[in-house]
């Protein structure tokens, strides 16, 4: 019973253009900038918004289409919302107990599973709490809790672990990706981490402006980013060229040697802690070199991120000592340089 | 007050505006006056407040703006002269008797008072507190009949409603009342009637803003003139 | 360890008005009050004023449930369902209350009348007949107090977050159970607010009552039409039982309120 | 592209009281409708219907306005100040609703009238005698009708959540703009039903108009007045009149309100 | 002017009691697990809940304290709160201009400056837009365009990113900075991200139960952890121990080899990127060995992290490389090294 849905859906000046597949026990990891429509996608398999055209099926039956429309209420389905929407009235128990309720599970057995599922979340102790009472990394998981307890068939998460503090995070994700290893249903999963996308998809899929600009395994698209957006998420150094032989010259000025000899346009990526700077111009094994300036340092929990413009403009991550050693202020001139072999190249 | 009747258009030539205040049951009657009485001084204006005649009374008690209070009952009447807003004598304007009032056709065949002793049949009355209502009890007292109504109405209007609407059988009205609601209603004369009638008392006020009116316009209602409208709705007049 | 907590002083823009709407309504009362001479009570008190009283606190009420069993569906039809013409539909339903009472009672009647279109067929058939009873009583007064219901709860609806609704449609629940469980307590505060007010315009309903019902002591004279044959004959015995029927409602309604009409905290 | 979007089928459990309720509401007034003598229609149309209309209407709005003016303030006290009493206080707000209008119109008269508390000094004083004129009319008719908006608008406040309000509170904005321009806006549904029962209410007015203002044909024969009148002298009359008034409010209600009364999309 | 606070308050079973000094100028990030009491911390400093006992002074003002409280709208205060909170009815540009508005400046003025605060968080072109039909991140930026345009002297910030895209965060981020750089006022920032709190704050504050339980700059409190919380957020294996002379005996079972000598209770920390794996016991240089269970795998961007059972449990990133190599599944037995002079010890 595999997920198939064309999503084509216009709201205001916004359209979502968007083709996904989720095959049974699939965990796909929808990834997108502020407004690329991710929200927008949960609704139309939710059933909260009618597609304007395309279609969604699972196995043989129709959710929407040209003539079939499943209410939200009658589809399988869990949803996290991206502000949760629990119900003020009712306590963090009665929350994760609706959906058993309203699926027919009597009261008593309803509220055990909702109790066990709390604890999992680890709100052991706050089932009575109102929702008005918990603080937000609570109340997403109670929300998380209320989507899981039903064991629907298709899961929608939108940002279900943005509130969480790191440790909570880890173990509530830890919970959640064994949960959904056990799970043969299909999980639509949105994230702006991009550890979380790794830990717990099996596919990625990059949406932007509405539509998808790539889609792979995690490693994949993680070694081979397509925009920049993908190349920030993942954290490495991305340019756009032309090559020809071992040698790529960047649509924004300045060029790169690479190793392995390439023609055409090409996407170059190499991560910031392959960059080394220098006061001097180094000799020596990198083969390429060129001079920086420094526009704003970060320092990191364990390492100093550096900002330079180019060309190319780079980001470097330096040690603690290099940046003692180099006395780094913005607006200095340095020396930026990249191994070859540290440069990959893939077609555009 | 026969002689009183007299005063016209002629020699004490009466102008301005005068405030009547008159029992809602005698908007028709008085509307006419007021225009007969307009056309005989000219210059003169009658402003009309129908109300029921107890609220009327209230209003005068605070103090409302009037020259003239017609009343439905000589007990309203009482009110405001107890407490010295009127200080003439009220003088009886007309007067009025009950009927009984059946649905056309009169499908509960009602034949007469006796009928109202059966409690098969749907009576209507006026509540005792209200002047039609004290008139009935007078009338089964007369008669000797211990009336099974079922619903005590706040005035007649209401129980007129009832009747036609076919809701009730029958009930007792006051004359005009039934002349007044047409060939909806069909009137049934008894002899206890003559027992309780009901008199209008008519006055004008101590602190009457424009006494010649008020008081030319409480004789034109006294005249031949008035008791020819008068007697023309249906009111007996003394 | 008590702690100063001026939470700065409210804003005379909105207390002076307050004030003067709160004294706009409660100084006639003040001076009904004391005018009232209350040395009659007493006498006054007797079985049929008690009698009266309790008529018109079980009318009122059974008025009031029928409202609320009636009255909040169509609010909620009116708010949610999307049925072409609602604008219209919900300015039809305000009719009752414009319509003079009396008036709304002579409609009644020719509904549900002795020979009304379908009160005809209720006595033929079933043998009921609703006017003139304590029955009628309670239909005169919801006829005219359930606008009231309706069109607070819908601007209540109206102003509820229909999100919280989708989210329960998402976890299975059908509309109904959704409206019960979800729609219906978020907007509690303006459901009380419609009952009371339907309670109250019901305490008070006199003219289609009047008019419907009949007035028939220990059957149908509710208060108002004891108080208004009272006016005939006795005004200060009408508002000394007006005044009673106020502190009634009065000790209902303040007793009643605070446990019912918060919000979520 | 036709995309066929049945949202589920509404539920039969609301589905059916409310169209109950709808039914219960709008086929007395088809009875109404389906008895008038219609072809009196055109003779009873006169100047004085007119008048009456006009006054009705005018008066009407004044009143909402002034109830507008006076009870949102007063429901915002109740919902929000903390003061002490409160539920006391509400209830007391209900108490126009309860008492027979004809006692209101007394109780307005004792306070306002020629010889009424304040009413001899404003007499005195500045020469303003309010019974039996049209701002007397005005004052009968918010008296009565202000207990609508002030319970509605106070529901609405109160099922509001208030943290918005701390929001503004954080933005530097005093209590009574962020009344203004916060607490409103977010309750006006809740408002616009308040107003709309508010100015039913007035429109319909019996009571306690005829009791305070009397009914002076021009200057306060409002359209139930004139109902009332017709009614002692023509009832089929009277009853045209009344649906004159019932189409002439749907009219306006219906044309105005989609436009106010939706909440923030 | 340094703000001063003392804050005790009890919000039904849980109470707060911290201490916090802000220098002008100064950012402090306020960090601590889910319901750990930071949002109300910020509330309290808001003026909206009342402390029970303690008090807040602004220089020589008392904006709450035993006999003085000063309302909300009386502080110089901008607020992000965690549900942004904007007003429904309003666009995005009047949700902005309403602080200037209220604080008395001219329309056409406050839509102008507005609009600039717009166009710095990248909303160009959203000015009209109802909350509603703003995606999450949409509206988390106007927030915080709402709370820095009227330039308040205390900024509370309820993690302002939280829903930002990896790139917009970094954008953001670094508009932040630049405007606290500039900003004479006091600044509390709450946030779950330690690279935000790295690079924002010039100092942290460690919340746990109501309590600090560290607080310094952010590379100390990144060095030396004294929580699991903590250690957890930096990244760093942590253990707590006895240490005597070279050898500190864990607390948890084991024991690690030091290359500086230490007495008496101490914690212990090294990088995960520091242990390494072999399937035969290796020989040689790195002074701690021994031998561990695997419990889970997760595949990162660019390493994978190994969640290995001890004792001591810890944590190891390896290269994909070493993952080929070892083929590692869980429940896998491997022996764990490390090396002294990696590892990190002080006292307790
Ligand atoms: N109700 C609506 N009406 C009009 N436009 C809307 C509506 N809801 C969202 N939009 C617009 O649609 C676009 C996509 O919004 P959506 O919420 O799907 O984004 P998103 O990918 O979830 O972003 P985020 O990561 O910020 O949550 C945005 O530009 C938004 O402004
Ligand atoms: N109104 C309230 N009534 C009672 N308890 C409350 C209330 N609000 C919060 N709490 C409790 O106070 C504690 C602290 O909540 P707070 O919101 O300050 O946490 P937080 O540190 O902001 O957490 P998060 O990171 O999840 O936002 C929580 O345990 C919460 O359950
Ligand atoms: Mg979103
Ligand atoms: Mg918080």
């Amino acid at each position: 019973m595999t997920l198939n849905a064309e999503l084509r859906v216009t709201r205001g000046t916004f359209s979502l253009d968007l083709d996904v597949t989720i095959a049974p026990g699939e965990v796909v990891a929808l990834l997108g900038p502020n407004g690329a429509g991710k929200s927008t996608a949960l609704r139309t398999l939710a059933g909260l918004l009618p597609l304007t055209s395309g279609h969604i099926t699972v196995g043989e039956s129709t959710w929407d289409g040209p003539d079939a429309f499943l209410p939200a209420e009658k589809r399988p389905i869990g949803v996290v919302f991206q502000d949760y929407l629990l119900f003020a009235h009712m306590s963090a128990l009665e929350n994760v107990a609706f959906g058993l309720r309203s699926r027919g599970t009597r009261k008593a057995e309803a509220r055990a599973a909702a109790a066990r599922w709390l604890d999992r979340v680890g709100l052991d102790g706050y089932e009575q709490a109102k929702p008005r009472a918990l603080s937000g990394g609570q109340a997403q998981r109670v929300a998380l809790a209320r989507a899981l307890v039903t064991g629907p068939s298709l899961l929608l998460l939108d940002e279900p672990l943005a509130a969480l503090d790191a440790s909570t995070r880890l173990q509530v994700r830890s919970e959640l990706s064994r949960h959904l290893a056990d799970f043969g249903g299909h999980t639509l999963l949105v994230t702006h981490d991009p550890l979380d996308a790794m830990v717990l998809a099996d596919r990625l899929v990059i949406l932007e402006g509405g539509r998808a600009v790539q889609s792979g395994p995690p490693a994949e698209v993680a070694r081979q980013p397509r925009t920049d957006y993908v190349a920030n998420l993942v954290g490495l150094n991305f340019f756009r060229g032309k090559a020809s032989g071992t040698r790529v010259d960047l649509d924004g000025g300045g060029g790169l040697t690479i190793a392995e000899p390439a023609e055409g346009p090409v996407h170059v990526v190499f991560p910031p802690n392959a960059v080394s700077l220098h006061a001097e111009k180094p000799e020596g094994s990198p083969r390429n070199v060129w001079p920086v300036t420094v526009a704003a340092i970060e320092q990191h929990a364990h390492t100093t991120r550096v900002r330079l413009d180019g060309p190319p403009d780079v980001l470097a991550d330096i040690t603690t000592a290099t940046l003692a050693e180099l006395r780094l202020r913005p607006g200095d001139e340095l020396w930026a340089a990249v191994k070859a072999t540290e440069v990959h190249v893939y077609p555009a | 007050g026969q002689q009183a009747a007299s005063t016209s258009s002629g020699s004490q030539a009466v102008t301005g505006d005068v405030t009547v205040f008159a029992a809602a049951s005698l908007t028709e009657t008085f509307t006419r006056l007021g225009e007969d009485f307009e056309a005989a001084n000219p210059g003169t204006k009658v402003k009309f407040n129908f109300g029921g005649s107890s609220a009327l009374a209230q209003q005068l008690n605070q103090g409302a703006p009037a020259d003239v209070f017609a009343s439905a009952a000589p007990a309203n009447m009482k009110q405001v002269t107890d407490t010295g807003t009127i200080t003439d004598a009220p003088r009886t304007f007309a007067k009025n008797s009950l009927q009984i009032a059946v649905p056309k056709g009169n499908p509960g065949r009602i034949a007469g008072l006796a009928d109202f002793a059966n409690a098969d049949r749907k009576i209507a009355l006026c509540a005792e507190q209200v002047p039609c209502g004290a008139a009935s009890r007078k009338v089964f007292e007369a008669a000797k009949i211990t009336a099974a109504p079922d619903t005590l109405e706040q005035d007649v209007k209401a129980v007129l409603t009832k009747v036609s609407l076919g809701e009730v059988d029958g009930a007792l009205v006051y004359k005009t009342d039934v002349k007044a609601a047409g060939d909806k209603v069909e009137g049934i004369t008894f002899a206890e009637s003559s027992q309780a009638v009901n008199d209008y008392p008519i006055a004008s006020l101590a602190k009457a803003p424009n006494a010649a009116v008020a008081k030319a316009f409480v004789d034109f209602v006294l005249s031949d003139k008035g008791r020819s409208v008068l007697s023309a709705a249906g009111f007996d007049t003394p | 360890m008590t702690r100063n907590r001026v939470r700065g002083r409210l804003p005379a823009v909105l207390v002076l008005p307050a004030l003067a709407g709160l004294a706009f309504l409660l100084v006639p009362l003040a001076g009904l009050v004391i005018k009232t001479p209350w040395t009659s009570l007493p006498t006054l008190l007797g079985a049929e004023v008690g009698e009266a009283l309790r008529l018109s606190l079980i009318c009122a009420s059974l008025a009031t449930v029928l409202c609320l069993f009636l009255g909040i569906p169509l609010a909620w039809l009116l708010a949610r369902s999307g049925l072409p013409g609602r604008g219209f539909l919900r300015a039809l339903v305000t009719v009752p209350l414009v319509l003079p009472p009396v008036v709304g009672g002579v409609a009644l009647l020719l509904i549900l009348g002795r020979r009304g279109l379908i009160g005809q067929h209720l006595d033929a058939w079933f043998g009921i007949s609703l006017p003139f009873t304590t029955a009628g009583v309670v239909v005169a007064e919801a006829f005219v107090a359930m606008p009231f219901l309706v069109i607070s709860v819908e601007g209540a609806l109206r102003a509820a977050d229909p999100r919280y609704e989708e989210a329960a449609a998402t976890l299975g629940a059908s509309k109904w159970l959704t409206f019960r469980r979800v729609t219906l307590p978020s907007v509690l505060p303006g459901v009380v607010a419609g009952a009371v007010l339907c309670w109250a315009r019901a305490l008070g309903e006199f003219g289609a009552t009047i008019t419907f019902a009949g007035n028939f002591p220990g059957e149908t004279t509710t208060m108002p039409l004891a108080v208004y044959l009272a006016l005939e004959t006795d005004p200060d015995a009408a508002i000394v039982l007006s005044i009673v029927l106020l502190l009634v409602s009065v000790g209902v309604l303040a007793g009643l309120r605070d446990r019912w009409i918060s919000g979520p905290t």
